[in-house]
């Protein structure tokens, strides 16, 4: 087990949003937290990822109490986040917002290109656009960058929250590719995702959240198969699927 | 002919001091959206800690270096205490509390200094002709160390990774902390250095003209119209934006009035925003949408 | 059926990026008509170049009898151009209803006898939303403020609808009921122009589609021709037999 | 359909309890007008009466900053106008004070006219610096166009108010009540102007002025007519002014004049009814506490107002009326809960009726 | 008015002056002499008025260089402060007090050392200058410019004046100029400058480039010293001139370069001869602020609050009429540092002013 949140309480200021959640993510492993919108996945994952303060519970990285460490402390170990709405650094060029992803790690130069050369592998966009500010970019492109920036981090745990919002389908097939081969790559990958069928399908574990709480989990398969969870996360497909 | 080279020279070292001010500014205000009002006012306190220290030591170069650090905490002071917690506020109310910091710094110098002039000497006195214009030889420093300054700023913010945190901080602060930067910390840098650069100017400045509590008040206004002369986030551009103003003030006041000598800065201002709101050397930027 | 949106060649250059170029179509009344394409495709700027918030290099663009490219978008808007935009923009520290009523000030002449308020009613209903119109917008679900920006875009009774990936963030079960949204707002008499990039609910809710790639247009046609395209499928959807 | 009632109002407004607001404005009004029994020397009314044209000012800058949102730092020029139009006039030129009034305001208008062109593509900091240097070419023009404005030299002494349907106003008493009636006039305006569609549109564009433009809302009308408005009013106060100084020079108009009453009306709060009001005191009345201690009062002042931006951003008004606010609302709902009512609680949670909630 | 208040232990003086803002040196230097006035005569328990010994006690009002602020001083003096008579110096923005000082029930003598005529033209009652005219001496001082120049080979052919933009500025330098003229100068040059500017290139550069050879300036001691370093930064070689506010000693000890002002003309006159007055309220000045440069603004508001509290002695009561009326007669009595004479009915006064030219070896040569 590389990383886990034990009974973990959170939210915004007066606001509690996650209720004692546990999940846990083992080395190698894609795990995703699946839920409607505004359950905590993001909270969830913020709060992990010490974007959020803890109000009580405890986070787990590698076997060291890392709860309510500041996210510059947890890059240095190994954790990145990827947020929802991508964040990026919109007047820096892509190549910038690159660096920017290494640069607390001291990565020297020659490292640093040779790990953006592998994110361009994965996101031609990056060679491309290297000189464009990347606010100019399209949505999806950003999305792309935004991944790429967590990348170039060489994490050991990747928390990547709906990294296919906004994207094409072609795109999406990409990304989550790219997710697979980060994971196959022995990243853990913790994945929020508004797209149920694929994460659960690329995914050896998920949670279904509901009001802060873990009310279902399973591994990947299980969950696509269960009735509750497929009429609530999967509704045109399961209309579509039902009769199979 | 004596009086044009004059006044040429004249505008080149008054247009120095306002970039150097302008560097600090084009830091903090350019890159970092905080439109720090009151670096007038840290020139100020720098010119006198120059003088206290200069009269306490015997060497101006001495308090030059002891004014820029002064001035370099007194920017994480402000930083802390006032634009930090101001962060989510509306832009205007971070434009209202530096014009208090203006205010406090002011009544703390004359409180604490009185009105009267204080004059430091230059450790560089003296002067020579060149084309029939007088330079002093602290007036040369003054121009020589701006441009330094950009070149330096330059490279700094495009080129080194602390400087590429800088704008990246200013850029999306959730984005910085998500790659592990921390931009509270950052933002202190950059506002010590902008400080410290005010700092600077005073220290220049101190020699060249006399230190009283409302020295640096026409600096700010000057230092806002080079950055935005110069386009906000073109560093490169505001060395030119300096010296631009600086000619336009001498010439103007040199050759058509000396009482709209202020007014010059103005008109410059107004034509630059009517006309072409992104500056001279900027591109369209974030602020105009 | 008439054409009630016409762009003609319209092309719109940043720098060396080619966001637009030359585009051309028409979009008949009460369609649904779908935009697709890859990320950078240019479909936003495009939208931006209908709404009037951006400016063509070259090109027309004709709504409502005459040229609308040249006039301010709150001009456009006044002569029956909705649009919301990809990320939904509302007033955050308004509540619902002054959303809607600060939606509907410019629209008075447009909605004829009825008041902003009659409005503000018939579209919170249409919409779905809840009839809390007091409720703060800053907190309020995705869903929700996507919806929002729809009603707002209502307000004044436009007679073109143009909508940003509307989907984006959705689960499911709320694209379902966005879709059935899309066609009731359709069965009002208003034409709708939708960028979105989830084909399921494109390809059930669209008369025709748009595919665009690189600032040019691919193909256009019924949905079903369009996701059977060859270019199509290469450029964007993939070759994923599902979709 | 539960379409509030006070949509038009933007929402800071519309949390408050009507008429608790009410009656302390009304509290306000009549203790204001009882001013002149309650202080007795001609100082303290002088006081009581700058405060009052300063609340002229006040409005307009609030008409400004707090609903279009436009950190104006030229009002201190445009009052300088409006008071130097009143004075030339009526000193140079024998006029009747009654006809410079609307001189003054048509001036004003002219010069927030001239300013909201120039400035119109400008926002935020952009629009603050375009609206300083405004304001110090105001100023320039006022110290250097001497042969009209008289120049450093000062122009006076201006004759004071002229008489009107046969009300003399030579006694500090009706001077006060003259410029009360104006005051009260300037916030009424102030308050329909909120009410009103202009205040709507104001908001809207304070707000997102995309999204405004989008919905049929033209930005730069709103904000020109906002602006000539605002500054039609603040030629009115400095109009106001003249002929109970006596005597003008260039200071009325200078740079420190906008910062101060920029820096009052945060202090005193944005946007709030009551923060013109205040403001000016604050302006006025500060300052004249201090004196004797007048070293410090440029840092009493700047204190204050850093203290204020940061612990109560919305200014002396604003939070009392938000904590006003907060009273009632505890008073209204015990036990008091803090989390939004649309907050799930954890107890109710069953599997199959939660998972049921793709939208609540 | 003071007349209610015959009874009260104090006398009660106001002083109006720029205590901060751009002018605040002028205004603190003032305030300086002030102080000292008020040690001094209280130093016996006061002055006899009315047959009660009564202290002296001076009341400060911050202008701010504004107008609106020197008209709620003039208010708050008249009304909360009963005070008999008021200081102020010479700025602009303390002229609005003399339309409201003759106003029933609080009229209160003023004294103030404007350079304009305003003051005596404007037919109030209560006002007097304490200060020289320069438009009665200004002919005089031409002529005596015009034979030094002849008689000493001063070898001055080009005047240029420096001058602040003030009223007490423009007042100077068009008398001046006026004078100049008519003793057979060519028009001078001039340039002003705004109080608080401390970079002067923009307005020495065309005065020295207009080939003046004397640079005339009726500004402050600190001003006179930051013009002449940056003259001389110019390369200018020619000769410099300083009015009343300034004398050759304090200027010499401000000047980086001593050297500089040789060969420079002072205004002067009774103030700086070896008996004069102001020589004994140097030497209590030194001794009360060791550590403050001395600035003669200091020594004429001393001078000012000295003859208000003579007339009031002479006069035996605060009623400001009769103070008024004694006011020609106290100025022969007080300590009247600048040597001022004749008062007049309107409260003009005239004086005796001469110039003092600096020698290389640094005596002075009195040209007279
Ligand atoms: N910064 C914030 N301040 C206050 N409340 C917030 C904040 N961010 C989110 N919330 C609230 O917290 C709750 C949980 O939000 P969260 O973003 O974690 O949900 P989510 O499951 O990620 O939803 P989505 O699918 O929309 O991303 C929501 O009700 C949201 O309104
Ligand atoms: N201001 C700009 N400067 C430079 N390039 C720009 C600018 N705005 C857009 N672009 C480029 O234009 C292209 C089209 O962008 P657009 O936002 O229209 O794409 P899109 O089709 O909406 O994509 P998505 O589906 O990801 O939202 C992109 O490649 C983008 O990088
Ligand atoms: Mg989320
Ligand atoms: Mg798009």
């Amino acid at each position: 087990m590389i990383l886990s949140a034990e009974d973990v309480y959170g939210g915004y200021g007066t606001r509690r949003v996650l209720h004692g959640i546990s999940i846990q993510v083992d080395a190698g492993q894609c795990v995703a937290v699946v839920g409607a919108n505004g359950v905590g996945k993001s909270t969830l994952l913020r709060s992990i990822a010490g974007q959020v303060p803890l109000l009580s519970g405890r986070v787990m990285l590698d076997g060291e109490d890392v709860s309510g460490q500041a996210s510059s402390k947890l890059v240095r170990k190994g954790l990145v986040l990827c947020p929802e709405g991508r964040h990026l650094f919109s007047g820096l060029t892509v190549r910038e917002n690159l660096i920017m992803g290494v640069t607390p790690l001291k990565v020297n130069a020659a490292d640093t290109e040779f790990r953006i050369a592998a994110a361009a592998e994965m996101f031609p966009v990056i060679r491309e656009r290297a000189r464009q500010a990347a606010g100019t970019l399209s949505g999806g492109e950003q999305q792309m960058v935004a991944i790429a920036r967590a990348l170039v981090a060489r994490p050991r745990v990747m928390i990547l929250d709906e990294p296919t919002l906004g994207l094409s389908p072609i795109m999406t097939d990409t990304v989550i590719a790219a997710i697979q081969q980060i994971v196959a790559d022995g990243t853990a990958v913790l994945l929020a995702e508004q797209n149920v069928r694929a994460s659960l399908a690329i995914s050896d574990f998920g949670y279904v959240i509901e009001g802060g709480r873990v009310v279902v989990s399973g591994t990947g398969a299980d969950l696509l198969d269960d009735a509750a969870v497929v009429a609530a996360y999967l509704g045109i497909e399961a209309e579509i699927a039902a009769p199979e | 002919m004596g009086q044009i080279t004059q006044t040429f020279a004249n505008g080149i070292m008054l247009g120095s001091i306002y970039s150097i001010v302008a560097v600090g500014l084009a830091l903090v205000f350019g890159v970092m959206d905080i439109p720090q009002f009151a670096f007038g006012a840290h020139a100020m306190i720098g010119a006198y800690i120059t003088w206290l220290i200069a009269d306490a030591s015997g060497s101006y170069w001495i308090a030059v270096v002891v004014a820029v650090i002064a001035l370099g905490f007194l920017g994480v002071l402000t930083q802390v205490a006032i634009f930090d917690p101001l962060r989510k506020a509306p832009p205007a109310t971070m434009f209202i509390a530096a014009f208090g910091l203006v205010m406090v710094l002011q009544g703390f110098a004359s409180v604490i200094w009185g009105a009267d002039a204080r004059r430091v000497t230059s450790a560089a006195s003296g002067s020579f002709t060149f084309f029939g214009a007088s330079i002093t030889y602290q007036r040369l420093i003054i121009v020589i160390v701006s441009a330094a300054l950009f070149i330096a700023m330059f490279v700094f913010l495009k080129r080194t990774r602390t400087g590429i945190s800088i704008r990246a901080a200013a850029e999306s602060a959730v984005g910085a902390t998500v790659v592990g930067l921390r931009p509270r910390a950052i933002s202190l840098l950059a506002m010590s250095i902008g400080s410290a650069l005010a700092g600077l100017a005073g220290a220049l400045l101190a020699p060249v003209s006399q230190v009283t509590p409302t020295m640096g008040d026409s600096l700010s206004i000057k230092a806002f119209v080079v950055i935005i002369l110069a386009g906000m986030g073109s560093i490169g551009g505001a060395i030119v934006g300096g010296l631009v103003l600086g000619l336009v003030e001498a010439f103007g006041s040199g050759y058509i009035s000396l009482d709209w000598r202020d007014g010059f800065a103005v008109f410059v201002l107004i034509a630059i925003l009517a006309l072409r709101p992104e500056g001279l050397f900027g591109k369209e930027t974030k602020a105009w949408r | 059926m008439t054409d009630v949106l016409t762009v003609r060649g319209l092309t719109r250059h940043f720098g060396g990026v080619r966001a637009v170029d030359d585009v051309s179509f028409t979009v008949a009344e009460g369609e649904i008509f779908g935009i697709i394409g890859p990320n950078g495709a240019g479909k936003s700027t495009l939208f931006s170049l209908i709404a009037g918030s951006d400016r063509a290099s070259t090109g027309t663009v004709e709504a409502f009898g005459r040229r609308i490219d040249g006039l301010t978008p709150f001009r456009r808007s006044r002569l029956g151009l909705g649009r919301t935009f990809q990320n939904s923009q509302i007033f955050g520290e308004s509540s619902i209803a002054d959303n809607l009523v600060i939606a509907g000030i410019a629209h008075e002449r447009r909605l004829g006898k009825r008041t902003v308020k009659d409005q503000a009613a018939i579209v919170l209903k249409l919409v779905g939303l809840s009839d809390d119109g007091s409720r703060q917008t800053m907190s309020l679900p995705l869903f929700d403020q996507q919806r929002l920006s729809i009603a707002m875009a209502l307000m004044g009774a436009p007679s073109i609808l143009l909508l940003d990936e509307p989907s984006g963030g959705l689960v499911e079960q709320e694209v379902v009921a966005l879709g059935r949204l899309l066609d009731e707002i359709r069965d009002t008499g208003v034409t709708v122009v939708v960028i979105d990039h989830k084909m399921r609910l494109m390809t059930t809710l669209c008369d025709r589609i748009l595919a665009m790639a690189t600032g040019e247009v691919l193909f256009e046609g019924a949905p079903e021709e369009v996701v059977n395209d060859p270019g199509v499928r290469t450029a964007y959807l993939g070759t994923k037999e599902d979709r | 359909m539960a379409l509030a009632s006070e949509v038009t109002k933007p929402s800071r407004g519309s949390r408050r309890t009507p008429t608790a607001g009410q009656l302390v404005l009304g509290a306000v009004a009549v203790l204001l007008m009882l001013m002149p029994v309650i202080l007795l020397s001609d100082y303290y009314m002088q006081i009581a009466t700058l405060v009052l044209i300063y609340t002229g000012l006040m409005v307009a800058l609030n008409v400004c900053i707090g609903y279009a949102g436009l950190v104006s730092v030229a009002h201190g020029g445009i009052f300088g106008v409006g008071s130097y139009a009143t004075g030339i006039l009526m000193a140079n030129h024998g006029w009747n004070f009654w006809y410079t009034l609307p001189a003054a305001a048509l001036a004003g208008a002219l010069l927030g006219l001239i300013m909201g062109i120039l400035t119109l593509r400008l926002q935020g900091h952009y629009f603050v610096i375009a609206s300083l240097g405004f304001g110090l070419l105001v100023y320039l023009v006022v110290l250097n166009w001497s042969s009209v404005t008289g120049g450093a030299q000062g122009l006076g002494p201006i004759a004071p108010y002229d008489s009107l349907f046969g009300i003399t106003f030579e006694d500090s008493d009706s001077q006060y009540y003259l410029i009360l009636a104006f005051a009260f006039v300037f916030t009424g305006l102030m308050f329909a102007i909120r009410r009103s569609k202009l205040g709507s549109r104001l908001e809207a564009i304070r707000q997102n002025q995309r999204l405004a433009s989008a919905v049929g809302i033209d930005p730069s009308r709103t904000r020109l007519v906002a602006l000539v408005v605002s500054a039609a009013i603040a030629g009115v106060a400095g109009s106001l002014y003249s002929p109970y100084v006596g005597f003008l020079d260039p200071s009325v108009s200078n740079l420190d004049v906008s910062f101060k009453i920029a820096l009052a009306l945060v202090i005193a709060g944005v946007g709030t009814g009551l923060g013109p009001l205040v403001g000016a005191a604050v302006y006025i009345v500060l300052p004249e506490m201090l004196r004797g201690v007048e070293q410090y009062s440029l840092i009493a002042l700047g204190v204050v107002l850093l203290v204020v931006v940061r612990f109560a951003p919305h200014g002396l008004v604003g939070t009392a009326s938000d904590l006003y606010d907060r009273l009632i609302a505890a008073g209204h709902r015990p036990p008091p809960d803090p989390s939004p009512p649309d907050q799930e609680s954890p107890g109710d949670l069953s599997r199959t009726g939660a998972l049921s909630g793709g939208k609540r | 008015g003071s007349n209610s208040d015959s009874d009260s232990k104090e006398i009660t003086i106001g002083a109006i002056l720029p205590l901060t803002g751009p002018a605040a040196d002028l205004g603190q230097h003032s305030k300086n002499g002030l102080d000292l006035y008020q040690d001094v005569v209280n130093k016996d328990g006061g002055i006899t008025v009315d047959g009660n010994k009564k202290k002296v006690k001076i009341i400060y009002c911050d202008t701010q260089y504004q107008a609106a602020k020197a008209i709620s001083c003039g208010r708050k003096l008249a009304s909360q402060d009963h005070v008999t008579g008021m200081v102020t110096v010479t700025t602009t923005e303390t002229l609005p007090l003399y339309s409201f000082n003759t106003k029933k029930g609080s009229e209160f003598v003023i004294v103030s050392s404007a350079a304009t005529d305003k003051i005596v033209t404007s037919k109030n009652p209560y006002a007097a200058r304490y200060w020289f005219n320069t438009k009665t001496y200004m002919p005089g001082e031409g002529k005596l410019l015009a034979k030094a120049n002849k008689d000493n080979d001063l070898g001055i052919k080009k005047i240029a004046v420096l001058t602040s933009d003030d009223e007490f500025g423009t007042a100077w330098t068009d008398n001046f100029s006026k004078g100049t003229e008519v003793a057979g100068f060519p028009k001078a040059a001039t340039a002003t400058f705004q109080q608080g500017t401390t970079d002067l290139y923009p307005q020495l550069t065309p005065l020295i480039s207009s080939g003046a050879d004397l640079l005339a300036m009726p500004v402050t001691c600190d001003q006179a010293a930051q013009a002449v370093k940056q003259a001389k930064e110019l390369g200018y070689d020619g000769r410099f001139m300083f009015m009343l506010a300034c004398d050759a000693d304090d200027l010499k000890s401000k000047v980086a370069n001593p050297a500089d002002i040789d060969g420079a003309l002072f205004e002067s006159g009774p103030w700086n001869s070896p008996e004069s007055p102001d020589k004994t309220f140097r030497e209590q000045y030194k001794a009360k602020f060791p550590d403050m440069p001395f600035d003669p603004s200091a020594s004429t508001t001393y001078s000012q609050a000295a003859w208000i509290v003579e007339a009031i002695k002479e006069a035996g009561t605060t009623d400001v009429k009769k103070v008024r009326a004694a006011m020609p007669k106290a100025l022969k009595k007080s300590a009247n540092t600048v040597g001022l004479t004749d008062m007049q009915k309107n409260g003009e006064t005239t004086g005796v002013v001469h110039l003092r030219l600096v020698k290389p070896d640094g005596s002075y040569q009195e040209i007279e």
